[in-house]
C-alpha cells in the first residue's frame, strides 16, 4: 500500500486523539446517568438495568462513579475493584458495550450522558458486574506459566548470581509480562465466545512469554502444550484481544509469534542465558 | 511433572494427527487450491466463450483430456480436504463435549470421503461416456 | 457449617503471602498450603508497588551490606531493631537472584546484569527495579511460580473474619466465601498473617481500596499486640486528586521538586541528599513550603507542589518510568515529559503492625505474621523506600518455612466452638442484621477525611485528642447495618466489616500518637518537636480490651552496634 | 474441598478436570453473536467473520457444484435441462457472489497464512502509552481492504462475462 495513504490515516487518527484530549480538558462538572446491569442468578433475581444519576468531574472514572452510586444511592451494587490505578486487573466490565477497566476509563472519554455498564461476557456471571474467573485462571495455569529450568529453584549454597540477560533479551518477552490478567481480551475474543475450552488470548500469550524467555529450557514442551484441539489453532487472528487490552500486551502478536514456531516459520534461536560466576557472599 | 489438565488430556485423545499437522495441511491445500481452481476457471473462460464451454460436447471433450482429469481430481481432493476441515474447525468451536467433538470429526471426514467419491464417479463416467 | 482443613493457612496473598506459600510448599510437598485472600490472589495491593526493592548486589562496585544496614537504621530514626535490619540486608541478595531465576523481568544493564537505581535515604544506588512496576512483576513472578506447586491451594475472594485459638495456640480462622456468602471454618496447626497495610484509614492514600486493616484487626481482637501504629509514612509525591503514587524512582532518576517560585526547595532542608532524603524529611519539607505560602493550588482547591521531570530525556522516561507517565497522563492529565506534575504528600505505608519477633513469630503459638501487616521492627519510625518489598519477601520466606516445619506432623483435633459462635454473633447479629440510620459509607468517609486532617504529617495534642473523640463518637453512631441482604457477593457486608475494623485501628493509631510525646521519624509533633531518646526510644504496644480503648505498654528496641545519633541529611 | 469457582482451581489445578465436564457451562458466553460486532473491534474482526462466512459459503457452493456437474453422467438431455436451471439471472447472481467469496477468501487466506505465523506483524517491544497494538497495524488493515477490493473487481469482471455475453 502507498506509504502516504497510511501516513494520512495515521495523522488523522492522531488528530482525533488530540481532540479527544481537548474535549476532556473542557469537560464540565455535571452529572450523568449510569445504566447498570443488575442480576443475581443464584438468588433468583432476573437481569434488569438500573439507572442511577451520579455527579461527575473531569477526572471521574467509571469506577469512581460506580462507587459513588454504591455508597450513596444503592449499596447493593455488586462490583469488584481494588487498586483503582489499572494495575490489579479487578475492575474489568463492559462499558458502553466494550470490555474496559472501570478505573481506567474516565467518563469524560465517553460520549453521551448515559453510560451503560455490564459484566464481562464469556465469564460465568455471579452478580451484577461480577463474573467468575476460575476457568480463566485455570487456562493460565494450564500453560505452565513458570520458568522451567533445572536451576530455577536456587540452592542457598549456590553461588549467588543472576542469569545474564541483555536488555534486548528482556524486550523479547517484557511486553507480554505486562499482562494484569484482567480478562478483557478473553471477553472480547470471538472464539472464546463459543469455545469453552479454548485457552484464550491471555493464556496463549503467556505461553509465548515463557517460551521466548531465555532462562527457560523447555520450549518444545511448551509448543506441545498448546498444540491441540482447543489450543493455539483456535485463534484466527480476530485481533479483538489486542484491541481491548488496556496494558498494550498485544496478545494477538504473542499468539501468532508462538504459532510461527509451531509452523516452522521461525526458529527458536534463543541461546539459554548463562549464569555469571560471582564471588560467594557470606 | 504430572498435571491433570484438560490440555494434556486432550492431547491424549488426538491419536491420529496433531492439530498442527492438520492445520498445516489446511494451509497447504488452501494455497494449492488457488492454483488449480485458477486453471480450472481459466479453461472455462480463456479457451472459448464461457457459454460455449458449458455445452455438452465441449464438457465431455474435456473429460477425455487426461491432464484435465488430473486437474479436476486434484481440485476435488484439495478443496474437499480444506473445506471440510474448515467446517470441522467451526463446528468444534461451537460446542464442546466428547460426543459432539467425536461426532464432528467422524462426520466431516465421512462427508469429505463421500464428496470425493461422488465427484470421482462423475469423472469416471464422463470419461467413459466419450468412448461410446 | 463447612470446615476446611489444611496444614498451613496463609491469610493474604500479597508479596509476603505468596512468598510464604512457595517456601512453605517447598518444605514438604505433602503439606497442603491454603492461601486465603479477600481479593483474587494476584490482585493484592502489592501489585501497585512501583519503585524498587533494596538489596546489595554490587559489592565489587563499592556497595556493602554494612552501609545498607546503617542506612536502614538511620532512616528508621534509630527505632529499628538492629539485628532485624541486619537479617533483612543479609537475606536480600539471595532473594533478588531467586526472583531472577523464577522469571522476574528485572531491568538490565548493558552487560546483562541486574540494574539498580538511586532511592531516598540510601548511600548507594540500591533499589533493584523492573521498570516502574516492581511490585507488579514480583507478584506475577511469585504467582506464576506458585503454579508449580500442587500443594498450594488458592482461595480467591474469601474474607477472613477472625482467628480461632485456644490456650494461646492457633487453630484456624473463620472466613466468608464472597461468591456464595457461606461462613466457613478453616483449621490448621499453623497460620501466617500477611494481610497487608491499613492505609485506607486515610482518604488521601496511595493504597488500593482493598487495603483496609481487617487483618490487623483480626490479630488485635485475638489478643495480639499492635506495635508502633502511630508511625505512618507519608510519601512526598501522590498525584491529585486520586492520591495515586508517583514513585520515588522518579526522583531517583533525577526529578526535582519545585515550589511556586521555581526553586528546588529541598536545598534548604537536606542539602546533602536533596530530593533523595528519606520520605519523612521530604514530606515535612513540602508541608513547610506549603504552610509558608510557596505552594500551588490544584484545581480542586488543595495545596500542592510540583515534581519536575521535564529535564530528563524522553527516552529515559519511556524506558524507566513508563508506568508513571501513563498514570500522569491518565489520572492527572499531565504528560511528565512536557510538564511538571502536581503532587502532595500522601499516606503510603504503615510502619506498625502485629507485634512479632525477629522470626516473624507472633505472641500466639503456631501463628506468624509477615509483610506490611507485621511489625518485626525493620523500619522503626520511618521506612526507607524499596525496603518494604524486601521485607515482605524475606519474612515471607522465613515464616513460610518455619510455619511449614512447625505444622509437619501436627493436626488440629478440635476447634474452639465457642469462639466460632461468638464470631457468628458478632458479624451476623451485630453487623449484617444490625439496624441503624447512619450510612456506613458516610462513617467511613468522615473517618478517613478526619484522619487526613488531624493525623497527617504534623500532629499535636489538641488535634489528636479531638480526632480520638471523633473516632469514639463514630464508633458509637448507629451505622452498623447492611442494606444489601443478599448472600452472594455482598460487598456491602464486606465494606461494613472493613469499616468496623478501620475504626478500631484508627483508635489504636491515635492513642499511640498521643502517647508518643516526641518527634521521631514519620511521627512529627509540633508540640514536641524533638526526638526524646531518654523517654521514647522504645516501641509502642497496644492490646485489645473489649469495648474500651486499647491497653498501651512499651517494648524495648534491640541494639547491636549502632548508637543513636542526630539524624541529618 | 472447594475453593471459589465453577472449575475449582488450586495452584495445582487438581480439580481442573472438572473443565472437562461433558457440558461446559455456557453461562454468559456470547455464543455465535460474538463472531459479529465489527463495530466494536475493528477490521480484523471483520476479516475473521468474512473468512468464516465465505469459507462455509464456498463449501456449500462446492458441494452444489459437484452435484451439478454430476448431471453430465445422465447424458446430454439431463445436462441441458440442468443447465437451463442454473443459467438464469438468479444463477448468475449466485455465481457472481461465489466469485467474490472465492477471491476474498483466497486473498485474505494468503494474508492469514503469513499472519498466523507471525509474519508482517512487527516486533514486540516496550509498549509506550497510549498503547497501540503493533499487530493491529496498517499492513493488516490494508491487506483486508485489498482482499475486499480484489473481490469487488472480480465480481464486476464476472458480471461482465456472465451478463455481457448475452
Ligand atoms: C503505591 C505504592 C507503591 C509502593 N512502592 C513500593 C516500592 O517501590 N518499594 C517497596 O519496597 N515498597 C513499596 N510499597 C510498599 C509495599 O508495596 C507494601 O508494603 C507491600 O506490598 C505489602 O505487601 P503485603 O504482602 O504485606 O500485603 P498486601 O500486598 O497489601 O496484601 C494484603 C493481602 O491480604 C489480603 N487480606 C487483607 N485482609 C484480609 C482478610 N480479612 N481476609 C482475607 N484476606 C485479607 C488481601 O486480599 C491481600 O491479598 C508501595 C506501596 C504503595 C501503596
Ligand atoms: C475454494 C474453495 C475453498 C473452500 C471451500 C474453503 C473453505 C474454507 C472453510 C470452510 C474455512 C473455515 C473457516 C475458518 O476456519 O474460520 C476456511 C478457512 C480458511 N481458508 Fe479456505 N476455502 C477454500 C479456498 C481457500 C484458499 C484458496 C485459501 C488460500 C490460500 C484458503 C485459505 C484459508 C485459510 C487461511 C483459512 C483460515 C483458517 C483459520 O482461520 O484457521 N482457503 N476455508
Ligand atoms: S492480555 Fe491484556 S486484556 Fe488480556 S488479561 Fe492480560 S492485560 Fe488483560
Ligand atoms: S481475539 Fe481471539 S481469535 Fe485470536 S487474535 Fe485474539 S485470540
Ligand atoms: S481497580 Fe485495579 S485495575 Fe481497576
Amino acid at each position: 500500500m502507498t506509504e502516504q495513504l497510511i501516513e494520512k490515516i495515521e495523522t488523522m487518527e492522531k488528530k482525533h486523539e488530540k481532540e479527544k484530549h481537548q474535549r476532556e480538558k473542557e469537560y464540565p462538572k455535571s452529572s450523568l446517568t449510569l445504566k447498570i446491569y443488575r442480576a443475581n442468578r443464584r438468588a433468583g433475581e432476573s437481569p434488569h438495568y438500573d439507572r442511577i444519576e451520579v455527579p461527575v468531574q473531569r477526572w471521574t472514572t467509571v469506577l469512581d462513579a460506580l462507587l459513588y452510586a454504591k455508597a450513596y444511592k444503592d449499596q447493593s451494587i455488586g462490583i469488584r475493584y481494588s487498586c483503582r490505578m489499572a494495575s490489579c486487573g479487578s475492575c474489568g466490565m463492559k462499558i458502553n458495550g466494550i470490555p474496559r477497566l472501570a478505573c481506567y476509563t474516565k467518563v469524560s472519554e465517553l460520549q453521551g450522558r448515559e453510560i451503560t455498564v455490564e459484566p464481562l461476557s464469556n465469564f460465568p456471571h455471579i452478580r451484577d458486574l461480577v463474573t467468575d474467573f476460575s476457568q480463566f485462571f485455570a487456562h493460565h495455569h494450564n500453560v505452565e506459566p513458570y520458568i522451567q529450568n533445572d536451576i530455577a529453584d536456587m540452592q542457598e549454597k549456590n553461588k549467588l548470581t543472576e542469569f545474564i540477560q541483555t536488555p534486548e533479551d528482556v524486550d523479547k518477552y517484557l511486553q507480554f509480562s505486562y499482562c494484569i490478567k484482567c480478562g478483557l481480551c478473553y471477553s472480547a475474543c470471538p472464539t472464546v465466545a463459543t469455545d469453552t475450552q479454548f485457552a484464550g488470548p491471555q493464556a496463549l500469550s503467556q505461553a509465548y512469554r515463557y517460551f521466548i524467555d531465555n532462562r527457560d529450557t523447555a520450549p518444545k514442551e511448551r509448543l506441545n502444550l498448546v498444540d491441540n484441539r482447543h489450543g493455539i489453532w483456535r485463534c484466527h487472528f480476530a485481533g479483538s484481544c489486542s484491541a481491548v487490552c488496556p496494558k498494550g500486551v498485544d496478545p494477538a502478536l504473542g499468539i501468532q509469534l508462538l504459532r510461527g514456531h509451531l509452523l516452522g516459520y521461525s526458529k527458536n534461536e534463543k541461546k539459554v542465558a548463562e549464569l555469571e560466576e560471582r564471588q560467594k557472599r557470606d | 511433572m504430572e498435571h491433570l489438565c484438560s490440555l494434556g488430556a486432550n492431547n491424549k485423545k488426538m491419536a491420529m494427527l496433531r492439530e498442527s499437522q492438520i492445520m498445516k495441511i489446511h494451509y497447504i491445500t488452501g494455497v494449492a487450491a488457488i492454483f488449480v481452481v485458477a486453471v480450472h476457471i481459466m479453461m472455462r473462460i480463456a479457451i472459448m466463450p464461457y457459454g460455449m464451454s458449458l455445452e455438452y460436447e465441449n464438457v465431455i471433450a474435456n473429460y477425455q483430456n487426461i491432464p484435465y482429469i488430473v486437474l479436476l481430481e486434484s481440485i476435488l481432493v484439495l478443496v474437499s480436504i480444506h473445506g471440510f476441515n474448515g467446517l470441522r474447525v467451526i463446528l468444534l468451536e461451537l460446542r464442546q463435549s466428547k460426543k459432539w467433538e467425536d461426532g464432528v470429526t467422524v462426520l466431516t471426514i465421512a462427508a469429505m470421503i463421500a464428496l470425493i467419491a461422488y465427484g470421482t464417479r462423475t469423472i469416471i463416467i464422463a470419461n467413459g461416456l466419450g468412448f461410446e | 457449617m463447612t470446615t476446611i482443613a489444611h496444614d498451613v493457612l496463609i491469610i493474604g496473598s500479597g508479596l509476603a503471602g505468596l512468598r510464604a506459600a512457595i517456601s512453605a510448599a517447598a518444605v514438604d510437598r505433602k503439606l497442603t498450603i491454603a492461601v486465603i485472600s479477600k481479593v483474587q490472589v494476584m490482585r493484592s495491593h502489592s501489585v501497585s508497588a512501583e519503585g524498587g526493592t533494596a538489596a546489595v548486589l554490587y559489592e565489587e562496585e563499592g556497595d556493602n551490606q554494612e552501609a545498607h544496614i546503617y542506612d536502614t537504621i538511620k532512616g528508621s530514626d534509630f527505632l529499628a531493631d538492629q539485628d532485624v535490619a541486619e537479617l533483612l540486608v543479609k537475606s536480600m541478595p539471595y532473594e533478588i537472584y531467586q526472583l531472577d531465576h523464577w522469571g522476574m523481568p528485572w531491568s538490565r544493564r548493558k552487560d546483562g546484569r541486574i540494574a539498580q537505581r538511586k532511592f531516598g535515604g540510601y548511600s548507594f544506588p540500591r533499589a533493584t527495579f523492573a521498570q516502574d512496576k516492581v511490585g507488579f512483576y514480583e507478584m506475577q513472578t511469585l504467582y506464576d511460580t506458585c503454579q508449580k506447586y500442587d500443594n498450594i491451594h488458592f482461595y480467591n475472594e474469601w474474607f477472613c473474619t477472625s482467628i480461632l485459638h485456644e490456650n494461646n495456640t492457633f487453630q484456624g480462622v473463620t472466613a466468608i466465601e464472597m461468591k456464595t456468602g457461606n461462613f466457613t471454618i478453616f483449621k490448621a496447626p499453623a497460620g501466617i498473617i500477611c494481610a497487608g497495610g491499613a492505609g485506607r484509614i486515610y482518604s488521601f492514600s496511595t493504597y488500593a481500596f482493598s487495603s483496609t486493616p481487617d487483618g490487623l484487626d483480626m490479630g488485635y481482637r485475638a489478643g495480639l499486640a499492635l506495635k508502633d501504629m502511630e508511625f505512618v509514612q507519608f510519601h512526598p509525591t501522590g498525584i491529585l486528586p486520586s492520591g495515586i503514587l508517583i514513585t520515588e524512582g522518579a526522583r531517583g532518576e533525577g526529578g526535582y521538586l519545585i515550589n511556586n517560585k521555581g526553586e528546588r526547595f529541598m536545598q534548604k532542608y537536606a542539602p546533602g541528599k536533596l530530593e533523595l532524603a528519606p520520605r519523612d524529611v521530604v514530606s515535612r519539607s513540602m508541608i513547610r513550603e506549603i504552610q509558608e505560602g510557596r505552594g500551588f493550588k490544584h484545581e480542586t482547591g488543595v495545596d500542592c507542589l510540583k515534581l519536575d521531570l521535564t529535564h530528563l530525556r524522553a527516552e529515559r522516561i519511556k524506558e524507566a518510568l513508563a508506568g508513571i507517565r501513563e498514570i500522569g497522563i491518565k489520572f492527572s492529565g499531565t504528560d511528565i515529559i512536557n510538564e511538571p506534575i502536581e503532587v502532595r504528600p500522601v499516606c503510603h505505608y504503615m510502619m506498625g503492625g502485629i507485634h512479632t519477633n525477629i522470626d516473624g513469630a507472633t505472641e500466639m503459638v503456631g501463628l506468624w505474621a509477615a509483610g506490611e501487616a507485621a511489625c518485626n521492627n525493620t523500619h522503626g519510625a520511618n521506612r526507607l523506600g524499596a525496603n518494604s518489598t524486601s521485607e515482605c519477601i524475606v519474612w515471607g520466606k522465613i515464616t513460610g518455612e518455619l510455619a511449614a516445619r512447625y505444622a509437619t506432623g501436627k493436626k488440629v483435633d478440635s476447634i474452639n466452638r465457642k469462639q466460632v459462635l461468638e464470631e457468628e454473633k458478632r458479624i451476623y447479629d451485630g453487623l449484617f442484621h444490625g439496624r441503624g440510620a447512619v450510612n456506613p459509607y458516610e462513617v467511613r468517609k468522615q473517618l478517613t477525611d478526619m484522619m487526613d486532617e488531624k493525623a497527617y504529617i504534623f500532629r499535636n495534642e489538641q488535634e489528636l485528642t479531638s480526632a480520638l473523640e471523633k473516632v469514639r463518637e463514630l464508633k458509637g453512631a448507629m451505622w452498623k447495618h447492611v442494606e444489601d441482604k443478599a448472600k452472594e457477593y455482598n460487598t456491602n457486608f464486606i465494606n461494613v466489616m472493613e469499616t468496623d475494623s478501620m475504626l478500631r485501628t484508627a483508635e489504636v493509631l491515635l492513642v499511640g500518637a498521643l502517647n508518643r510525646r516526641e518527634s521521631r521519624g514519620a511521627h512529627a509533633r509540633t508540640d514536641y518537636p524533638y526526638r526524646d531518646d531518654a523517654n521514647f526510644l522504645k516501641h509502642t504496644l497496644a492490646y485489645f480490651t473489649g469495648n474500651g480503648g486499647p491497653k498501651m505498654t512499651w517494648y524495648p528496641v534491640a541494639f547491636t552496634r549502632y548508637a543513636p545519633v542526630e539524624r541529618k541529611y | 474441598m472447594v475453593s471459589g469457582g465453577l472449575y475449582t482451581i488450586c495452584a495445582c489445578g487438581e480439580k481442573i478436570l472438572e473443565m472437562e465436564k461433558e457440558v461446559a457451562d455456557r453461562n454468559n458466553r456470547e455464543g455465535m453473536m460474538g463472531w459479529l460486532n465489527p463495530r466494536r473491534y475493528g477490521w480484523e474482526r471483520v476479516s475473521y467473520w468474512l473468512q468464516r462466512l465465505t469459507g462455509v459459503g464456498l463449501l456449500a457452493y462446492f458441494i452444489a457444484h459437484i452435484y451439478e456437474t454430476s448431471q453430465i453422467a445422465g447424458g446430454p438431455a439431463l445436462w441441458e435441462a440442468f443447465l437451463e436451471l442454473t443459467q438464469t439471472t438468479l444463477g448468475h447472481i449466485i455465481l457472481i457472489v461465489v466469485i467474490g467469496m472465492c477471491v476474498y477468501h483466497s486473498a485474505n487466506g494468503i494474508r492469514l497464512i503469513f499472519v498466523h505465523g507471525g509474519k508482517g506483524l512487527g516486533k514486540p517491544g516496550r509498549p509506550d502509552y497510549p498503547y497501540d497494538a503493533v499487530s493491529l497495524n496498517y499492513r493488516q488493515k490494508s491487506g483486508i481492504w485489498i482482499a475486499l477490493i480484489l473481490a469487488l473487481v472480480a465480481m464486476l469482471y464476472g458480471a461482465s462475462v456472465l451478463f455481457g455475453g448475452e
